[in-house]
């Protein structure tokens, strides 16, 4: 400690934050995402080159990951042999790409890694997550407490989860396993879908023929959401609350208009990819976040799950994809 | 008779009609088709049996028992469509692994914002025309490019996926046109309309194929291609029309998944190539052509959603669904060939 | 069922008009020059040919010389290279077998071309079905085919079976039937009677009587001579692609005269001697007690010693081939015992008879003998590459070299071993599976029809070839429809009726007309619902 | 003129032989699969042409050239490695839908904590054995069980991808035996080993199937399964064998995947199985049976890993990746054919 008695001498605060807007050195920013097969991946792609658009000095080189990991590896090999000074992936599987974010920071060059986490630190300089885990657990809070308010003590619950070979849709219905616990609730049927409309309806029909009498559903992924919302809607059934994932547009503007067995949505936003490109821009530029004191951007940030409902649905429309 | 017979004897015509008419009938090859039939029927109902058992509540349920099989036909509409038109590929000697991409392409081709804008009738249109017209370049690719059916419908494949993929851009494009969802609600005398189209085109792809000379050529083609040509048979505009077929059932099948998920995009129909055929086989076709029934593939498709449902309904996981799934489908194949596995003297590679 | 009755079907049976216009010699086909290659063969080299309205006109050659080339240019099958068709003196060009049919020519091809999942009556009319809005007529249809087999003497054939359960023969009259179901002025049969019996012969000779005696003309292939003699008018012969004698008055033309145009050559059926000694000098080497098969035949014991030729004969359907079929383990008998040399064979195991020395030629080349997309030499050896092999390596060289040597013996042509089979004329390809086994390592040698559509000069040659094998010590067991082939070449001959041996006794103690008298004497009353025979 | 090649005397025997002999041989059927693997050749050199026209940076800088071909081999190596397995079965006259399934499940079961406490010797010991045990499951079906290959590979497919999903839990094993992930980093003469691996596989196959008595017995099979049960070929066993390569192959092909990748999972090798296939069959594998070369599907599967390298450097958007690439292998197969093509005359159905 400084031995001054002046008192904010040794407190590290900083008033106004930098601003992060002002134009900085040129900067080119890799970037890979699989390819979309759905909404939510297609929006990370849509999120990312709309905010590497807003910056002037920032020039984006997207390459495709192709159809799977192998493929995704490959693709980076050719980015990280072009010395971007940045770049920002969305990795097929988190594990099977970890080697090649080890590959690119050892060429010295920092990875910003989203949504599908590298099991090693040294992989990446920043890591941005959704929160799967926290996303089922904010679902599973929202039924039980709604169940608990109309006095449910043993409630049917339905799953319709993403697809099931993702380590995402496991830690999502974790989350929601164990937060219905807390209630004493557990699920009755869980049905797995692929991010499609057509799955989920066909997945979505068959929870309904197991399950004649439903209180509550919980679909990971508004996308599939579209043709979950279809089946229950040709079944006729109004009997039962449905909540849906992800938090797209539609889900949103539907929870709205409040016309439907849908009454809230866990948000796990593609706006991530939005945060990750003005992130990595900084840290290119060696610059920190505005409004952290801290001279450089943070090593992991974790997106909050949050629970949009017809309350606060207009708040949250505009990060709709 | 001044000769020795050599179609049947007297004895066969007269005695053994009577006699052993019936069972001579059953164990020789025009029974064959019946008896792998039989097979799967019996294969149907042990899984409703095993519902019974396994989910009394609802299979043994008059109210609920309904709904679950309507359910379990109108998963089976879409991809039975698809199969009756496969069917005929395969007994023409050819393969349709096309037909994912095909329906993606149709589906979402027919719901971009100015196709909804013509209303149902457009896009039911445009539904069917890209599925006919995409199903006969298949053709034309094989019977004039002469590349082999596996090939040129898998480069069809990925293309149509592709392109659907670049229409939609990437997203799942909503239907608001309440007269296509409704095709998924609406009903006839109590059935619901996706499933009276399933018996409409499993009825006329039977027709065709049994009754016209379009269907006998096909297996003539698929059969013995020589014998065909030198019977003066236009293999080539044949095979296109074949694929053409094809191409429509994806047309309409597209229409139905559409309407069930208000919705269509690139990645629909996952996997229903292989869903197709596999239906079509354990239905009795051969995989090499000349051979096949169109009631045999649907039973197949049958017996499929009919696994599905009974994995949903006792609420399975995906993997042991999987693991399950495997030895059922072993499970079929050796019913169908148990009573009669003797008679069947097929050659292991078969 | 005479061939007096003809249906409403029947429109071959209405008056002929008189010939075209414009033909002074009254031609009703005129082929000239006709060229055709294939890669590294000119098939055919210039040929001649023409045929009168109302006459057989016989086509005569060496296996490969080009006959079914020729026929399968006249049937549009095949686009001539070079060459002038003319037909009714006009002249004509064939680009497809539609075009041949609309002429009036129809055609049975050497092949067996039927659709095994087809009905008979489908495969009759396929191509041109009654049909209205293609709505297929089936019952017209079925009618129809029914009055065509008839005239063919076999109504008994059932138009909605499929082809695949009839026998070989049985198919053979479905692809008649087939050529009559068209309107046609012009009937071409390529080796029509090979796989027919003697008495299934003499039906067609009258069929085709009948067809003669109403203006339609009928080119005749056939190796037998003495079917040539007995149906044919004129006789054109081909020798390598090229023709060397036409119109040749058949019932006169020396025999001896043919066969020289043919080959050459100065052969005729000459059977190679009976070597002296007695005939049950060798050891005994299979021994058959008892064998059955339900539906197929029963109780048929005989025994082959080493360098015995023993010949079976009877009608077709009399159930030879699936006696040879079940010794050989193909088939499992229901009754009986086999033994090799003393020691029982495993019922039912393929491989356990080709250990113990056995081989089978069998009787349908293309489905159950050869590999079509494959050379002659890996045909050749396909039953015994593993003994040229070393420790699982192959010996490709080795092979060929016994192959070839083989090719040689028995004439094969175009000579080179190394062509696909599929490229090879019928009977070329017949011999090709009877050389097989004589690759040696046989101790005993099945063979069902070895000479079907072999000519007579390769005949001569695989007749030497097999005494050869027998004076080697190797016992023959041969199924022949054709008479004079068992009676030449055998020892001795069981005779078979209904899936039973009726007789057994001495070659040299019988003649052709005891054999026929013998077989013939009532008829085939089996049906064998279980064996499927497909089209080759 | 005189036509030689009917002459039956043995001078003009060899005068035939010296005069057309080759030109013979180039031109007719024997000569067809070195025809169409020469097309492929070209098709390859086209490729390459393009990536050079479109990335000179890269296909003309040899610095960065090398790096980019060694990628692309080493794309190549597992699945060519499971190719060269289904060249085998689809030879023999069979199919192995199961490949995905087979190389998940060995990955899997190889990486388990359990197994990985062996090291690496377990691990390949196991990944190996799995996948060998695996294929013959498949043999014993169809040769034993009679069913129809695809049926019966499909069936051991979804229940082996359903099994590894239960053995990782879902989860994604990841490898910390050095050992295995070097291989994927390992070099000889400056050539990766992966890349070694491919070459071996390859030679071995190309041994088995061109110079040993399996592989006269496989192509026998597949050509005519009749006339090699006649000729004395113990079919049965064959067929089992036959399904066991293949199974075999995907036990390496599972090690090379998870040494690339660091980690097995219950989806790993997602599609392997249609890869395969088509690699084989545009290697000009006649999917019939009865003919195939290995160096053909090796082609087939160069061919394909170059145009997904070419659409990574050029980074394509993926949806136009599919749709230029549904027409590039349209046009490979017309490039093999073409130069030909009117010899060719092979049955549209074919
Ligand atoms: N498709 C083909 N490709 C190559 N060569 C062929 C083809 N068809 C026939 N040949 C050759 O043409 C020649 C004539 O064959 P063809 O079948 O006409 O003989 P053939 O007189 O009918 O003999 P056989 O009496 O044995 O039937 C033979 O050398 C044969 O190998
Ligand atoms: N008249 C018939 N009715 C029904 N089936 C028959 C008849 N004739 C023959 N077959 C069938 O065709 C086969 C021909 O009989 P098989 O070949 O065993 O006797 P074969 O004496 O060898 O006659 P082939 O000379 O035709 O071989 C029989 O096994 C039977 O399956
Ligand atoms: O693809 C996934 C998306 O669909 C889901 O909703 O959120 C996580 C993503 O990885
Ligand atoms: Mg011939
Ligand atoms: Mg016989």
């Amino acid at each position: 400690a400084c031995t001054s008695n002046t008192p904010a001498g040794n407190t590290s605060v900083k008033a106004n934050a930098a601003d992060n807007a002002a134009a900085g050195k040129p900067v080119t920013i890799g970037f890979s995402a699989p390819a979309a097969d759905h909404g939510w991946i297609a929006a990370i792609t849509a999120n990312a080159e709309a905010q590497a658009k807003l910056y002037p000095e920032v020039t984006l080189r997207k390459v495709e990951a192709g159809k799977d990991a192998a493929a995704q590896a490959a693709a980076l090999d050719t980015l990280i042999a072009a010395k971007p000074d940045v770049i920002v992936m969305l990795p097929h599987d988190g594990k099977e790409l970890n080697s090649v974010g080890r590959k690119a920071m050892a060429a010295g060059i920092p990875v910003v890694n989203l949504d599908r986490a590298f099991p090693e630190d040294l992989a990446y300089r920043l890591q941005i997550k959704g929160d799967n885990y926290g996303m089922g657990v904010a679902a599973g809070q929202y039924v039980g407490a709604q169940l608990k308010a109309t006095g449910k003590t043993a409630p049917v619950i339905g799953e319709i989860a993403g697809m099931d070979e993702l380590e995402l849709t496991q830690q999502r219905s974790k989350g929601f396993a164990d937060a219905l616990a807390t209630f004493g609730f557990k699920v009755a049927n869980r049905r797995a879908a692929r991010f499609t409309a057509d799955s989920g309806q066909k997945e979505a029909d068959n929870l309904l023929q197991a399950l004649p009498k439903l209180d509550a559903v919980w679909n990971h992924d508004d996308d599939q959401g579209i043709g979950v919302l279809a089946a229950i809607a040709q079944s006729g059934r109004k009997d039962f609350l449905l909540v849906g994932g992800a938090g797209s547009r539609k889900a949103m503007e539907t929870i709205k208009a409040d016309n439907s067995v849908l009454k809230a949505t866990v948000t796990y936003s593609p706006s991530m990819a939005s945060s990750a490109i003005s992130l990595a821009r900084l840290l290119a530029q060696g610059r920190g976040m505005g409004d952290l004191v801290e001279l450089q951007v943070p090593k992991e940030i974790i997106l909050a799950a949050e629970t949009v409902t017809k309350a606060n649905v207009d708040r949250y429309l505009t990060l709709g994809f | 008779m001044n000769s020795p017979a050599l179609g049947a004897t007297p004895l066969d015509q007269t005695a053994v009609r009577r006699v052993t008419g019936l069972t001579d009938w059953w164990r020789d090859d025009r029974g064959e088709p019946v008896r792998r039939n039989l097979g799967l029927v019996v294969v149907l109902i042990a899984l409703l049996g095993i519902g019974a058992w396994t989910r009394p509540d609802i299979f043994l349920d008059g109210d609920r028992l309904g709904p679950n099989l309507f359910s379990i036909l109108k998963q089976a509409s879409a991809i039975g469509v698809v199969t009756v038109g496969m069917t005929f590929v395969i007994i023409g000697g050819g393969i349709d692994l096309s037909v994912g991409g095909l329906i993606a392409l149709a589906g979402v081709w027919s719901t971009t914002l100015a196709t909804q804008g013509f209303g149902a009738g457009g896009i039911v249109f445009t539904a069917l025309v890209v599925g006919l017209g995409a199903g006969l370049v298949n053709g034309v690719l094989v019977a004039y490019g002469r590349l082999v059916p596996f090939i040129a419908t898998l480069a069809t494949f990925v293309a149509a996926r592709g392109l659907a993929a670049r229409i939609s851009g990437k997203q799942t494009q909503t239907v608001d046109v309440a007269a296509i969802n409704d095709l998924a609600t609406a009903r006839y005398l109590g059935i619901p309309l996706l499933i009276w189209i399933l018996a409409a085109v499993v009825l006329l792809g039977w027709g065709l194929l049994n009754r016209t000379t379009f269907g006998r050529r096909t297996v003539a083609l698929g059969g013995n291609a020589e014998a065909a040509r030198l019977a003066g048979i236009r293999i080539r505009p044949h095979t296109v029309l074949l694929y053409g077929v094809s191409g429509l059932c994806c047309g309409i099948a597209a229409l139905m998944l559409t309407a069930q998920a208000t919705s269509a995009q690139a990645a629909m129909a996952d996997m229903y190539e292989l869903d197709a055929i596999a239906a079509a086989i354990i239905g009795g076709t051969l995989l090499t052509g000349g051979r096949g029934t169109i009631v045999g593939s649907l039973l197949g498709v049958l017996v499929f959603s009919t696994i599905t449902n009974l994995f949903a309904v006792n609420n399975l996981p995906t993997e042991v669904q999987n693991m399950v799934k495997g030895g059922i489908i072993v499970a079929a194949v050796l019913v169908q060939q148990f009573p009669f596995g003797r008679l069947r003297r097929r050659k292991p590679t078969s | 069922m005479s061939a007096a009755q003809h249906g409403p079907g029947d429109r071959s049976a209405l008056p002929l008009p008189p010939d075209g216009p414009g033909d002074p010699d009254g031609l009703l086909l005129r082929l000239d020059g006709i060229v055709k290659t294939f890669p590294g063969v000119r098939a055919l080299d210039g040929v001649s040919l023409d045929v009168r309205p109302g006459e057989v006109h016989c086509l005569l050659g060496q296996n490969g010389a080009g006959k079914s080339t020729l026929i399968k240019v006249l049937s549009g099958a095949h686009r001539p290279d070079a060459g002038r068709i003319e037909w009714h003196g006009r002249p004509v060009t064939l680009p497809d077998p539609k075009a041949a049919t609309r002429l009036g020519i129809a055609t049975i091809y050497q092949e067996l071309d039927l659709v095994a999942d087809l009905s008979v009556a489908e495969n009759v009319f396929l191509g041109h079905e009654p049909a209205r809005f293609g709505l297929v007529g089936r019952g017209a249809m079925a009618r129809r085919t029914r009055e065509i087999l008839d005239r063919l003497g076999h109504g008994d054939i059932p138009a909605r079976r499929p082809v695949r359960r009839l026998p070989a023969a049985g198919q053979q009259i479905v692809s008649m039937a087939r050529a009559l179901s068209h309107d046609a002025r012009l009937l071409v049969m390529d080796e029509p009677s090979a796989v027919l019996a003697h008495d299934e012969v003499a039906n067609l000779f009258r069929v085709i009587r009948d067809l003669t005696g109403q203006g339609i003309a009928v080119v005749y292939i056939s190796h037998r001579l003495d079917e040539i003699r007995e149906i044919g008018d004129r006789v054109t012969v081909l020798k390598d692609g090229r023709t060397t004698a036409a119109n040749l008055p058949a019932r006169t033309v020396p025999v001896g005269d043919l066969v020289n145009r043919m080959t050459g050559r100065t052969i005729e059926y000459v059977f190679p001697p009976r070597p002296a000694g007695p005939p049950d000098a060798g050891a005994e080497l299979l021994e058959v007690r008892g064998l059955g098969r339900a539906g197929e035949f029963a109780d048929v014991s005989l025994t082959v010693r080493a360098g015995e030729i023993v010949g079976i004969t009877g009608l077709v359907g009399s159930g030879r081939s699936e006696v040879l079929e079940t010794i050989f383990g193909a088939r499992r008998a229901d009754a009986g015992q086999i033994t090799m040399a003393g020691r029982a064979l495993r019922p039912g195991s393929v491989p356990a008879a080709v250990r113990a020395g056995l081989g089978l030629a069998p009787e349908e080349r293309k489905s159950q003998a050869l590999l079509l997309s494959e050379p002659v030499d890996r045909n050749m050896t396909l039953a015994t590459f593993a003994r040229f092999a070393s420790y699982g390596v192959t010996r490709s060289g080795r092979e060929r070299a016994a192959a070839e040597a083989v090719a040689g013996r028995l004439g094969l042509r175009p000579p080179g071993v190394r062509r696909m089979v599929r490229t090879l004329s019928g009977g070329n390809q017949q011999k090709v599976v009877v050389g097989r086994w004589l690759l040696g390592g046989t101790r005993v040698l099945l063979l069902d029809e070895p000479t079907r559509g072999v000519d007579v000069g390769a005949r001569a040659e695989l007749y030497r070839a097999i005494r050869r094998l027998a004076d080697d010590g190797v016992g023959i067991l041969l199924v022949s429809s054709e008479v004079p082939e068992v009676l030449g070449l055998a020892d001795r001959v069981l005779l078979m009726r209904e899936g039973r041996v009726v007789h057994e006794g001495p070659a040299d103690q019988l003649d052709e007309s005891a054999v026929l008298s013998l077989v013939m004497s009532g008829s085939l009353h089996t049906v064998h619902p279980t064996t499927e025979r497909r089209p080759a």
